[in-house]
Formats: structure tokens, sequence, C-alpha cells
């Protein structure tokens, strides 16, 4: 049968939220997905490629729903995608319980990396807590004094504090946890400029990081206080914030600019398919689709040995566009970290750059609880 | 002479520097049928939300049948036997008319917090709204949509709604008006026959209805009891005739 | 210290406040007087915030931008009033919930179709830059007390039109009895378009306004319309005055409570705890500023005269 | 002879599909007053609100100064002339008394004729004087009914028609409101009336039209009225 | 009145006889995923038929009926974070949790009318979802997964698809047999008066308010029923539960459906889930075809879904 199976198209489920504000985060990640298909001949791993893609609304009842017909109706054999923690959340266990192989293309929750790691989920992003840790690093390197820390009211939020706190051991002037949605910051921006930090780090995805770092630029901050970000100055903010946020701080692991073969085809194609420079989230996206190339083409099609399968996809036999790429314990990537900078091309778009490498072939501290079965 | 069952001592009720009832007495004994006349806008209506409870008093005390009612509110007020209908209709319009009545029976016939038995299988309560509906000369309408009637029709519905209370103290705020003169001759024979039975607060400017049915009446101007009297004293009173009733000829 | 940050989250209040006012500005109109509930007004917002997006693009100009834009929105506004409001003027209020409801499906979705996922912005005129130094390191943007000016002219300017001119009168009457106010020889379609494409126009401005300070992106328009709706019912269907001073009372209470409610926990619990405790409470406290106003004024602080 | 102010010819209309109106029939000419009698629910003001527009008519035609009107809009048809102190009285609750008169106040008479303003009718109305600055909604109901008196007259109608105007009203304002009619009869002010006073009725009107379950059962002048007991007996029931 | 009860059960009989067919019917024709989504609707429905209970008979519009959802799940969720799993306790504890907030917050809220009790029992669905999102213990925000589902008398029962199917339409069945009671009983009439006219209702002698907060808490209760069930078909719990989004969306089901008719209320959680469902698979852009689908549907079929069994229009 596993030849027949092999003749039959590769069907993927992508989950991902496309409505509301952050619909941007999933339809970056479903371009970036949808070029390496494109680019691979309609082709994963040598089987014609069935993409279903599906909206989660950010409602993880609505997610668990399609994830089960998905699973149930259209029997996929990967589901990829996944933006919000929640989300991950929700889906995590019927996807794995059914032996479906679960590829995260952002959300890296922390429960997943740990203890309640499995064998049929893979991260092609990042644990959460190393985005931040990258910029803990940075300031306790830099020999910041006083920081001021900042963000959202939400678990995720929660999770960057502690994430960044693991390695800045200087003193903490004030940490604010702000409403999710948050428009005006006004009232956090006194109290920062009251608190004379000598840098800001603050997670604060979507619009609310547009609004922070215009905001911050207006009320002639910048010039004081070093900004440094997570997920706030990106490839999804920079078109809103333009000037603003030249200069500010944020922590990737991957940026436009990076160089390596995979990377310049990568941003290449994807400006000439999209019109507009690749995202973060495009880079974990194009992986995604990589990573499940890689695979399937490593059993020939033939998906029935999932033990085979998983063997196959732990090596991750593929250029990552980010350059070095392994995967660890816990099927989240070792991967390097930069410190990136926002910066404007000549022909006026947008960008990150790396301003200098923070971590190298770093790995999670959650890959110790797991014990992957 | 009996004891007043309705009793108004000292009531005041101002709306910013306007006094609209300025400290009134008022007595009204069992079984008689009490008018109070008076000109637009003297208080009348106010003075039976007050008793009613709809507008709470600003000073004085209102007596029901020998108990201080002034702060109790609306509902519990009815199921002392005080029930009263309004001037600007107020029913249920998206009830049938047999329900609008057939409800105000039921409010007076055990507690409601009966959840599974169907209440449209109470034949008592039907039975009584049927009577009532009769008394006022809407059988023939029991089924259409209250908010369908025509003016007329839903002031004698008011009426039947408040006699399905069986109340001991029927407070009657214009029962007259909108309906034609029919009607307001068929009524004042239905209160007519009601006398005795129950005690009755008339407020009416149908001055026919007024003189053939009133034992006592009270004149209300400007918030003040200006007279009160027998029905052939208050017709004769000079000042009541100018302040209110005028020179219109009264049959 | 503490005492000039307490006076500029202060101020920092009350201008959060006048732009909550300039945002439910045009809901105050239609919903608060005409007694229309336009679930839609957080769209239209959004709507005048992507028309600038596209009118700045074109011109690179904000006064032209913020022309041109008030001009389409008010386009835009009469075709929806066309199309769907003026249907549902006689209907219930649920009946306008569902079909407003509908027109927000559509626009967000449609808004994401034209011009894209993403958050976009486009910059304030240059004559409005810069901040005006109040505390050191940190400025207040002179676009913002712009802003404060255009909240305070539209309350201004509403509560006139409502209160002292005919036309006002009119909209009242409308409200109250549309069917009595045409036998009386009034054309209250009309009129009623003429409101609603004001209104839009209202909610348009506020987005145009918005723009250079707040991201613009699909679905920007939700939390706003729940909040112009709490501002509303604060003051009091209806009151002009009741939604100007709603807006300051949760712009000044929103902000302190950011600014200082996890300070006040860390006096008596423990930091982690104050932590956890106090954005939580922050976060919820316009609705339970709602809730004590309602518990203690169940219609609002300034109840229009002679609306049960 | 020029055309009747207000012509309704064979009018039909309902509520929902339950008709109520069979082929109402009825003129007004200029300067003349006439009534609508009837028990309850016979249909007067059914016919008055199908008249106005209020009510979509299912059948026949409504004339306003030889014009056909009928199906109309109502802030059209009322333009045309016709003032209402509707049933049940509908002011605005939301409007000062003042603003009530004013808000609504024109002049569709024509030239010439003397004006109703708002000085006039607060001298007509004293009461409304000492509460202009009240809300509608919180006036008594008597008061109320002067407003709507007002209110009409402030649109200086050619047709005013009053729907059971002095409904509430204390028996002096009642006569006033009877002597104002009459005084405005003499001006050659058309009015459709109805009201449960038939004397009052009798003595103001030039013609009087008798309803029974929604058509014209009787139609006639005073003196013919006063003449027929029949009618009287059969349908009014006095 | 009794020809639209026939009306009411008939509907009733045919639909609830339409789900008990349909896992069979699905597995049939190997669409077993069908099971799963369809009673995830009757949950809904179930949710969307005590809001009718308060919205459609006493004009009670309840904008944060999701928290009475939400703490019936979190009842749930918690009570298996502590291991306790068996059914019989950990739903009347959520029916009972559902309830006591409704009692709670009902006496306050229903001290105001019209909007201002849209906009209160928002504020406290708000403040219902803000706590939940800051209860770290249980997940905060990004919610708890429950690693099983209910037990009844110590039995697995409900970890098979088709016995959980068979028990959320039971326990549809039961409250729509309760609510059907309760609206044609003298409190169902008391109710159904003060939507009509509050003031008439106290002058006749019933005290609205204590009917009105009766009402209120049998449907929360009734909701925190429905969470309940949720939180065991996702095995998951998520303050996203308790938004006020699904708040709205619960009040369009019962206005797209038919407002008071019962039957209304669950044909409406069925065309909206549904439609959501189907339009969805045809374009990621669905919104822009289902935004309009609404407006027409309030459009012309006035009174919902229900109103076109009944074949008349709404009058006045
Ligand atoms: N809104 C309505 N919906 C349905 N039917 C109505 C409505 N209003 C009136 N009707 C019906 O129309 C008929 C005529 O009513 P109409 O109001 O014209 O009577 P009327 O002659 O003015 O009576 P009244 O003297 O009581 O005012 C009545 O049978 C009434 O039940
Ligand atoms: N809420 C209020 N605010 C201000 N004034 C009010 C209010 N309610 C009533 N009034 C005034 O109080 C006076 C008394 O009103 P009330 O309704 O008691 O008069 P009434 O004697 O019943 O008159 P009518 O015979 O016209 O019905 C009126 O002049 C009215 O304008
Ligand atoms: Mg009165
Ligand atoms: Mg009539």
């Amino acid at each position: 049968s596993g030849a027949a199976q092999a003749a039959e198209p590769l069907k993927v489920g992508m989950l991902l939220t496309l409505s509301g504000p952050p619909a941007v985060l999933g339809k970056h990640i479903q371009e970036g997905f949808e070029l390496f298909v494109e680019q691979n001949g309609g082709k994963l791993g040598g089987r014609d490629v069935e993409l279903i893609v599906v909206d989660d609304e950010l409602k993880p009842d609505v997610a668990l729903t399609k994830v089960k017909e998905l699973l149930d109706r259209d029997k996929v054999d990967f589901v990829a995608g996944i933006v919000f923690s929640n989300i991950l959340q929700a889906v995590f266990r019927p996807v794995t319980e059914s032996e479906t192989f679960l590829i995260g293309a952002n959300a890296g929750t922390s429960t997943f990396a740990g203890r309640a790691c499995n064998k049929f989920f893979f991260s092609t992003s990042w644990q959460n807590d190393q985005i931040h840790e990258v910029m803990g690093k940075y300031a306790q390197e830099k020999g910041f004094k006083k920081v001021f820390l900042m963000a959202p009211n939400y678990q995720a939020g929660k999770d960057s504090i502690n994430g960044f706190k693991r390695y800045y051991e200087g003193e903490v002037v004030d940490e604010v946890y702000t409403k999710l949605g948050n428009l005006d910051f006004s009232a956090e921006l006194a109290k920062i400029a009251a608190s004379k930090p000598d840098a800001l780090f603050t997670f604060m995805p979507g619009g609310m990081g547009v609004n922070l770092v215009r905001q911050f630029n207006q009320a002639g901050l910048s010039d004081s206080v070093t900004f440094l970000s997570a997920f706030t100055v990106d490839g999804t903010t920079l078109p809103a914030t333009k000037d603003a946020a030249l200069g500010l701080f944020s922590s990737s692991q991957w940026t436009p600019d990076l160089d390596n073969a995979a990377n310049k085809q990568f941003v290449a194609a994807y400006e000439a398919k999209y019109g507009s420079l690749p995202s973060l989230y495009s880079s974990q996206g194009y992986d995604a689709a990589q990573l499940i190339d890689s695979g399937v083409a490593a059993v020939g099609g033939d998906l029935s040995d999932k033990d085979a399968v998983i063997a196959a996809l732990e090596k991750a036999d593929f250029a990552s566009v980010r350059g070095d790429f392994s995967y660890n314990n816990n099927h989240f990537p070792i991967q390097d970290f930069y410190l990136v900078k926002a910066v404007k091309r000549d022909d006026g778009a947008y960008h990150t750059t790396v301003v200098e490498k923070v971590f190298d072939d770093y790995g999670d501290v959650y890959a110790k609880d797991c014990r992957m079965n | 002479m009996a004891d007043p069952v309705l009793e108004l001592k000292g009531l005041k009720k101002s709306y910013g520097a306007l006094t609209v009832t300025d400290d009134v007495d008022l007595a009204v004994r069992a079984g008689v049928i009490h008018a109070v006349i008076g000109p637009n806008g003297a208080g009348k209506t106010t003075l039976i939300n007050q008793i009613g409870g709809q507008v709470t008093p600003d000073d004085g005390d209102i007596v029901l049948d020998g108990r201080a009612v002034t702060a109790m509110p609306v509902h519990a007020r009815s199921h002392l036997g005080l029930a009263r209908s309004f001037q600007i209709t107020n029913i249920l319009p998206g009830f049938s008319t047999l329900d609008n009545v057939a409800v105000a029976a039921q409010a007076h016939a055990g507690h409601s917090f009966r959840f599974f038995r169907p209440v449209a299988r109470e034949t008592n309560l039907r039975d009584r709204a049927m009577t009532c509906l009769e008394t006022v000369g809407l059988t023939d309408r029991a089924s259409i949509r209250a908010g369908a009637l025509s003016h007329g029709e839903k002031r004698q519905l008011e009426i039947a709604m408040a006699l399905a209370t069986d109340p001991k103290v029927l407070l009657l705020d214009e029962p007259m008006a909108g309906t034609t003169h029919e009607e307001t001759a068929r009524l004042t024979e239905t209160l007519e026959g009601l006398r005795g039975r129950y005690t009755i607060l008339l407020v009416e400017h149908d001055m026919t209805a007024v003189f053939a049915l009133a034992d006592t009446i009270s004149v209300l101007v400007y918030g003040r009891v200006i007279a009160e009297g027998k029905p052939e004293a208050i017709r004769a009173d000079p000042e009541v005739r100018s302040a209110y009733l005028g020179e219109e000829e009264i049959l | 210290m503490t005492g000039t940050l307490f006076a500029v989250q202060v101020l920092n209040g009350l201008q959060l406040g006048v732009l909550l006012f300039l945002v439910a500005a045009g809901l105050t109109l239609v919903f608060g007087v005409m007694d229309f509930i336009n679930l839609a007004h957080g769209v239209q917002y959004m709507l005048g915030a992507y028309l600038a997006v596209t009118f700045y693009g074109l011109t690179g100009n904000f006064f032209a931008t913020v022309v041109l834009a008030l001009a389409a929105a008010l386009v835009l506004g009469l075709v929806l009033e066309m199309l769907v409001f003026r249907h549902f003027y006689d209907r219930d209020h649920l009946d306008q919930v569902l079909a407003t409801f509908g027109v927000i499906l559509f626009l967000n979705e449609g808004v994401r179709i034209v011009w894209g996922a993403a958050p976009l912005s486009y910059p304030g005129p240059d004559i409005l830059d810069g901040a005006i130094p109040i505390m050191e390191g940190f400025g207040y943007p002179i676009y913002r007390i712009a802003l404060i000016v255009a909240g305070l002219a539209c309350a201004l300017g509403l509560w006139l039109v409502v209160t002292r001119t005919r036309v006002g009168m009119l909209i009242r009457a409308g409200a109250a009895n549309p069917a009595m106010l045409s036998a009386l020889g009034v054309d209250v379609r009309r009129l009623f378009m003429i409101v609603f494409g004001f209104g839009a126009m209202l909610a348009g401005f506020a987005g145009v306004m918005a723009g250079p300070i707040f991201s613009v992106e699909p679905g920007m328009g939700d939390g706003v319309l729940i909040l112009a709706f709490v501002v509303i019912v604060i003051g009091g269907i209806g009151s002009i005055r009741g939604a100007f001073l709603a807006a300051l009372l949760v712009g000044l209470v929103d902000t302190l409570g950011r600014s200082f409610m996890t300070d006040i926990f860390k006096l008596f619990l423990e930091p982690s705890a104050a932590n956890q405790v106090g954005p939580a409470i922050a976060s919820m406290l316009i609705y339970v500023l709602m809730a004590g106003v309602l518990f203690f004024r169940p219609t609002g602080l300034f109840p229009a005269a002679g609306r049960s | 002879m020029t055309a009747p102010l207000l012509e309704v010819e064979d009018l039909t209309a309902g509520y929902g599909s339950v008709p109520v109106l069979f082929g109402m029939t009825l003129k007004v000419h200029a300067g003349e007053v006439v009534t609508l009698m009837g028990r309850n629910g016979m249909g007067k003001t059914t016919t008055i609100r199908a008249v106005m527009g209020l009510l979509p008519p299912t059948g026949g035609r409504v004339l306003i100064a030889g014009q056909d009107m009928c199906g109309r809009p109502a802030h059209e048809i009322a333009r045309c002339g016709l003032g209402l102190v509707p049933e049940g009285r509908q002011i605005f609750p939301t409007l000062t008394v003042e603003e009530n008169l004013v808000a609504t106040a024109a002049n569709r008479r024509g030239s010439g004729a003397p004006c109703w303003g708002l000085p006039e009718v607060l001298d007509l109305f004293p009461r409304l004087g000492e509460r202009r600055r009240q809300m509608g909604g919180s006036l008594s109901g008597g008061e109320q009914q002067m407003l709507a008196v007002g209110r009409a007259l402030m649109t200086n109608p050619r047709l005013l028609i009053l729907d059971e105007a002095t409904e509430g009203l204390a028996p002096l304002i009642r006569e006033e409101i009877w002597r104002v009619l009459a005084t405005l009869k003499s001006e050659g002010q058309a009015i459709l009336v109805i009201d449960k006073n038939v004397s009052a009725l009798l003595a103001l009107a030039d013609r009087h039209t008798v309803v029974e379950k929604g058509h014209v059962v009787w139609e006639g002048d005073t003196t013919a009225f006063r003449a027929d007991g029949a009618v009287i007996e059969r349908y009014l029931h006095v | 009145m009794s020809e639209n009860l026939t009306r009411g059960w008939v509907i009733a009989a045919v639909l609830l006889l339409a789900f008990a067919a349909l896992p069979p019917l699905a597995e049939a024709t190997g669409h077993s995923y069908l099971t799963v989504v369809a009673s995830r609707v009757m949950i809904y429905a179930i949710a969307a038929l005590s809001l009718d209970l308060i919205l459609g008979y006493g004009a009670m519009v309840s904008f944060g009926h999701a928290a009475f959802i939400g703490i019936g799940a979190y009842a749930v969720g918690i009570s298996a974070e502590h291991g306790l799993w068996e059914g019989t306790l950990t739903f009347p504890l959520a029916m009972a949790a559902a309830g006591l907030f409704a009692l709670v917050t009902g006496a306050i809220s229903l001290r105001t009318r019209g909007v201002y009790f849209i906009m209160i029992t928002l504020a406290f669905g708000q403040m219902a979802y803000y706590t939940a999102s800051s209860l770290s213990a249980y997940g905060g925000d990004d919610g708890l997964t429950i690693w099983g589902r209910s037990e009844l008398f110590a039995s697995p029962l409900l970890e098979n698809e088709w016995s959980f199917y068979f028990f959320v339409l039971a326990c549809l069945s039961l409250c729509w047999w309760f609510a059907s009671r309760v609206v044609g009983s003298r409190f169902g009439r008391v109710i159904a008066g003060v939507r009509e006219n509050r003031a008439r209702m106290a002058a006749i002698g019933f005290d609205p308010y204590r009917h009105q907060l009766v009402a209120y808490v049998i449907s929360g209760m009734i909701a925190g029923l429905a969470g309940a069930l949720l939180a065991n078909h996702s095995e998951f719990v998520s303050p996203a539960y308790m938004s006020w989004q699904r708040s709205g969306d619960l009040i369009i089901m019962v206005v797209l459906g038919g407002m008071g008719t019962l039957y209304g209320a669950v044909l409406g959680a069925v065309a909206y889930l549904a439609l959501e469902d189907v339009l969805a698979g045809f374009t990621e852009h669905w919104r822009v075809i289902f935004g309009p689908l609404l407006i027409l549907i309030v459009l012309y079929a006035r009174g919902g879904i229900a109103r076109a069994f009944r074949g008349e229009g709404r009058d006045g």
C-alpha cells in the first residue's frame, strides 16, 4: 500500500489565524509555505500536495472543530501552522493523539517543549523564551543598569518577562502588564520616563507594537531610553511604523538580509511573488514546508511507518533560510539568535538587519524536562 | 361613620420648584365612591401614583386599611387590595385581551413560582378573566392582541384588568376618557353596581359621570384640596366653578 | 516626583477621555440621540483610517487627506444608509444589532481584501510634529493637542446642534416617534439619512485623526466600538454632555488604573501577586466602573431628560 | 366650484391581513367643519391614519385639493396642509414643551391668513407657558392634550384634524377649545373632528358622518341629524 | 397560543430525531467527523436555548451570556485539574457555579433595563473574562487542557464519541423540554408580561425583579451546563469561551433563529454554525458573503428563521 499511498496527493492542513488584527501573521506563514510548495513544483517530498487552509479565528474551540475536520474528514497527513499558543494548546492533544504530524510554524509554548513534549510535534520557529532570552543576555552584556519591562497581560507576555530575566541580572525598575489590545500608551510612557531606565524591554506583538513604537517615538523617548523588544519590530509591523522604528532593537533568528544562499533565493523569490519583503513568519512557514519536504522525501513518500518519518524529520535535512538548524531532543530547533535592528533599504523598504549574534546554536531550557516517547 | 380604608396624611410631592401635591389630607371611607376632580395639571394623577406606589412622596403618609404603605413597593400594595387603572393606557400589548386580564387574576390567585403546569389549563383564571371582560363589554374581543384594540377598547381593558385583581380599593384615573358616550354610560352603570362592594377613588373630567356616581367629591387645584363635600355642594361652590367647572351644562 | 507623575497621568487620562469622546461622537448621535443601535460605527471608524491611508498615499498631504477621507466617508456612509440602515429604522433594536453586525463582518473582511492584513499608517502633518517637554526626557506630542482640540470642538458642536437647533429637536422627535413626526410634515427618512451620513462622517473623522497615533489594521474598530458604547451608557443614553463627561471619566479611571493599580496592590501584596492581580483589575476597571455607575444610577450619570 | 379640500372615496385599509375600512367616503370643503362619529372600534381613527398616510390604504382614493395623494408618504400629505391632533396625544417626550411646539412649526395655509405662532398658542393655553421648559413626557395628561392641539395649530393647517382632542381635558378647557374651534371656523378654517361630546359637535359642525364597521352609514347636516333620532339610537346609542 | 405550542413540539421532535439519526448516517457515509461538529452545534443550541428563555421571553438581552458557559467549562476544567472527574458531581457543580454568578450579577444587572442591561451584563462578562485570563494556575490566557472527559458513575462512558454525542442530545432534549414547560407556566407568563409592560405587571401585583432574577438564574444554570459539555467536548477550556464576541454570537443565533420560540434558538444555532462552516469551506473571505447574507436574512425573514415556519410577517 506504500506505493499506492505515494501516488496519492499529500494532504497538509494549515491551521492559521486569518481573521482579526493578527491575521497578518497567519497570512505570512501561509505565503511562505505556499512559496516553497510552488518552487518545488507543487510537490513535497515528491508527492503532489493538497493544501487545505483553515482559519481558527483565534478561537480555541473553533480551532478544535476545524482541526477535527482536518483529521477526520480530510484525513490530512500533516497539520502545519498555528500562530498562537492558546490555539496550539487547544489542538495539540487531538492532533498528536491521532498520530498526525504537527508542524508548529510559530507558537512555541514551554509546556510542549518540556514535560508535555510529543514525538509527533515539530517546531520550525523557536521556544518562546529564547527570543526574550536574547534580549536579556544582550542587556546584561551591554551593562544596562536599570531596565523597564513591559508586556501584555497574558501568558505569552508573562513568559517573555521571565525569559528576559533569566539572563538579565540588573535592576528591574518596574514591570508593567498592559491590557491586551491596548491602544494608547501615554500612561505607560509617562511611567517609563518617570523611572528613567537605561532601556525598555518590551514584547508587544502586532498592532499594539505599532502603536507603542510610534508613540514612543512621538514622545521623544527614543533619545534617552534604549528600546529592546521581541516580536515588536519585525516585518509585519515595519510597513506601519516606518521611520519611527528605525534603530530600535529586536531579537530574531532570522532577517531578510541574512547571508546564506537559501535565504537569498527565498527573499528574492518572495519579493518577486508577493511584492514585499518576507517577514520572520514567512521564513518560518517556508521552513515548515521544507521540513515536511525533507521528511517525506526521506521515506520515499510512504508515511505508513510513522517512526521512520519521525526519524527523518528529526534529521532536519534541509537548508533552512536561517542558516544553522538542527533538532533538539524536544523537537525544537537548535539555532542562532541575533540582535537585530530596523533599517531602511535604498528603495524605501524597511527591514530588520543583524547587529550581532547573541546566541550560537542555542537550545531552550525546557528540553531537559522532555521525555520523548 | 365607618373608618376610612384609605387615608392620606400631609402628603407632599414636588418636582423642583413645582409643588404638585401640597400637603394633601384625604380620607376615603369604605364602600364609597370618592371623586377627585380638578383642573389639568392639578396633581390628580400624581396623587394616584403616590397611592399606587409609582411615585414616592417627599413627605406624608399613606395609610391603607390601617397600615402605613408609604414606603411599600408597588406590587406589595397590590397584594393589600389596591388596584388601579392608568390615565395613559397601560396594558400588555402583545398579550391577548383575555390574557391581559387573566394575568391580573393570576397575581391574586396564589404565587407564580410555578414552573411546570401549563397556565393555559388553569380554567379558574380564564373564567375570572372572562367575567371581567363581560363587565366592561369586551367579550367579543377576548382573543385579539390587546395592542390591536381601538383606543376606546383599550380604555375598557384598563378597567377590566383592575377589576380582575378583586381589589378592596380601586383607583380609577379617568376611566371614561376616550370611550364613547355609550360606553361611558355603561361604565357608569358598572361602577354603580360595584358601589358598596369596592371602595373607589375616581378621577374623572366627565362631570356627568362624576355627579352621577360620587358620594363625596374632593377638588384639587394646584396640588391643594380647595373643597370637599357632597356633589350638590361642590356643584354650587363658586370657587370650584371658576377654577374648574366653568359654565358647562351638567345633565 | 510621584506628584509630577500623578499630574502627568491625570493629564493623560483627560486626553484619552477626549480621544474617546471623539471616537464616540458619531455613535452618540446615531445611537444616543437617534436611537439606532449601530454596531457598524467601529468599522466606519476603521474605514476612515483606511481611506486616509489611501489618500495620504495619493496626495502626501495630511490636510488634503482629511478633506478627501471625510468626503469619501460621507459617501460610503450614505451608500450604507441606502443599502442597509434605512430598512432598519423602524425595526427593533435586536434586528439592528444583527444587521449592523453583518456590516461589520463585511467591512472588516472587505478591508482585508483591499488593503491587506498588515497594519498600515500615515504620519500627522509636519506642522504638528514634535513634542512639548513636560517631564525629563518625555514630551507631549503636539499632534495630540490637536486631537484634543478636535475632540472638544466635536463635543461642543454636537451639543449645540442637538440641543440648540431645530434639526436637533427634529432628530430627538424622530427618534421618539417617527410616524408622528412625519404626520407633522417632516421627511423623517431624509432627516435620518442626513443624521446617519453625518454620523458616518464623524466616525470617519475619528478614524482619520487616530491614524497618526494608532495603527491602521483590520478589526481596529471592534474594541473602539465597545469603548464607545461604554462611554455612552455611562453618560446616559441621549445625552451629549453625559457622553462627554463619561468619556473623561473613563479615560481618567483607565489611565490611573493602568498607572497605579499594580503599585497600590504592592503595598499589601507580594510583588508577584500584585503583578498578577493589579493588571487584571486594571484591565477590567472600566467595566467595574460601568457596573458601579449603573448600579447606583441605572440610566447612567446624566440621562437625557424625558427618556425612560 | 373648486375641488373639496379633502375627498375620500371608497377607501379601504386594514392592519396586517385584517381589513378595517370597507369603502370609506368623506368630503370636507374649504371652511367646513365635518365630524366623524361612531362607537369604539368602528374605524374612525383608522380612517384618519389612512388619510394621513400613516397606514397604507389598500384601495380607494384620497384627494387633497383635487390632487390624489393616496399612498403618498405622510410628510407629503401633511405638507398639503393637513394638521393632525392624533388620538392618544403622541407628543414628543424628549422635547420640552416649547420645542414640541416650534420643532414642526410651519405655515401651510398659504399667505395672508392669520398665523398661529408660539405667543398665540401660549395665550390659548397659559398652562403650557408655565411649563415651557418641562419635558413633554412629564406633563399631565391634560397638559399633553393641550400641547398636541397647540402643536397642530402651529403648522397652520388648511384642514385641522382632531381625533378626540378633548379627551382628558377639564371642563373649562374643553369649553375653551370648543370656543376656539368656533372662532377658527368663523375665520374659514376647515376642520375634521372626532369627539365623544356629541352636543358640542352638533353645535359646531356643518355636517356629520356616522361610521359603522369601516364604512359610512349616515351623512347629513345638524338639522337632519337632530331630526333622525333612529340614527342616533342605532349607531351611537345616545 | 396552543397552535403555537403544538408547532413547537412538532419542530422539536423533527429536529431531535434528525440529531439522533445523524451519527449513524455520518458513519455510513464516511463523514464521522460530523458527529463531533454536530455535538458542538447541540451544545451551542443549549446555550442559545437558555438565552432565548430570558431574551426572547423576557426581553433581558444578556450580553455576557458567554460568561456562564465559561464558568461552567472552568468548573469542569478546574475540577479535573484537581482530580475530580465524576460528571455526576462536576455537572451540578458547573450549573451551581454559573447559577451563583447569575444570581449575584443578575441581582445588580436587573436594576437596569434595555441597552443599560445589555451593557452591564457585558461588563460582568468582561470581568469574568479578565479574571479567567489572569488565572495563571489554570493556564491563564492560554487555557487549560483537560486530559480526558468526565466520568459518569466512575465509568469512562463519555470518552466514546457516540455516547458523548447522545449524552449531549439527551441534555438538549431535557433542557428543551424543561424550557418549554417553563414558558407555558404561570412563571413564564409573568416573565412575558414583564417584558410587555413592567410597570403594569407591578401594578397588578407581581414583583418583576424577583421573577426576572429567578429566570436569569435558571438561564445561567442551563448555560453553565452547556459550558460543562463544551469543556468535555473540547477537552480544553479557555477564557476565549467568555469573550464578548461569544456572547454576541449567542444573541445572533437567537435573533437569527427567531426569538421567543425556543425552537428558533436551536434552529439559529444550527444555521449560524453550519453557515459559518460551509461558507468557510468556500473561501477564506467567507465573511464578505456571510455579512450581507445576515443582513438579507434579517431584512426578509423578519422574526428569524422560526418565522418562516409560521409563514407570516411581523406586524407593527
Ligand atoms: N394597530 C392595530 N393593529 C390591528 N388592529 C387595529 C389596530 N388599531 C386598531 N385596530 C382595529 O381596527 C378597528 C378600528 O379601530 P379604530 O382605532 O379605527 O377605531 P375608532 O373608531 O377610532 O375607535 P375608538 O373610538 O375606540 O378610538 C378596531 O377593531 C381595532 O381593533
Ligand atoms: N416628572 C415630572 N417632572 C416635572 N413636572 C411634573 C412631573 N410629573 C408631573 N409634573 C407636573 O405636575 C403637575 C401635575 O401632574 P398630574 O399628572 O398629577 O396632573 P393631573 O391632575 O392628573 O392632570 P390631568 O387632569 O391633566 O391628568 C403637572 O403640571 C405636570 O406638568
Ligand atoms: Mg391626570
Ligand atoms: Mg379612535
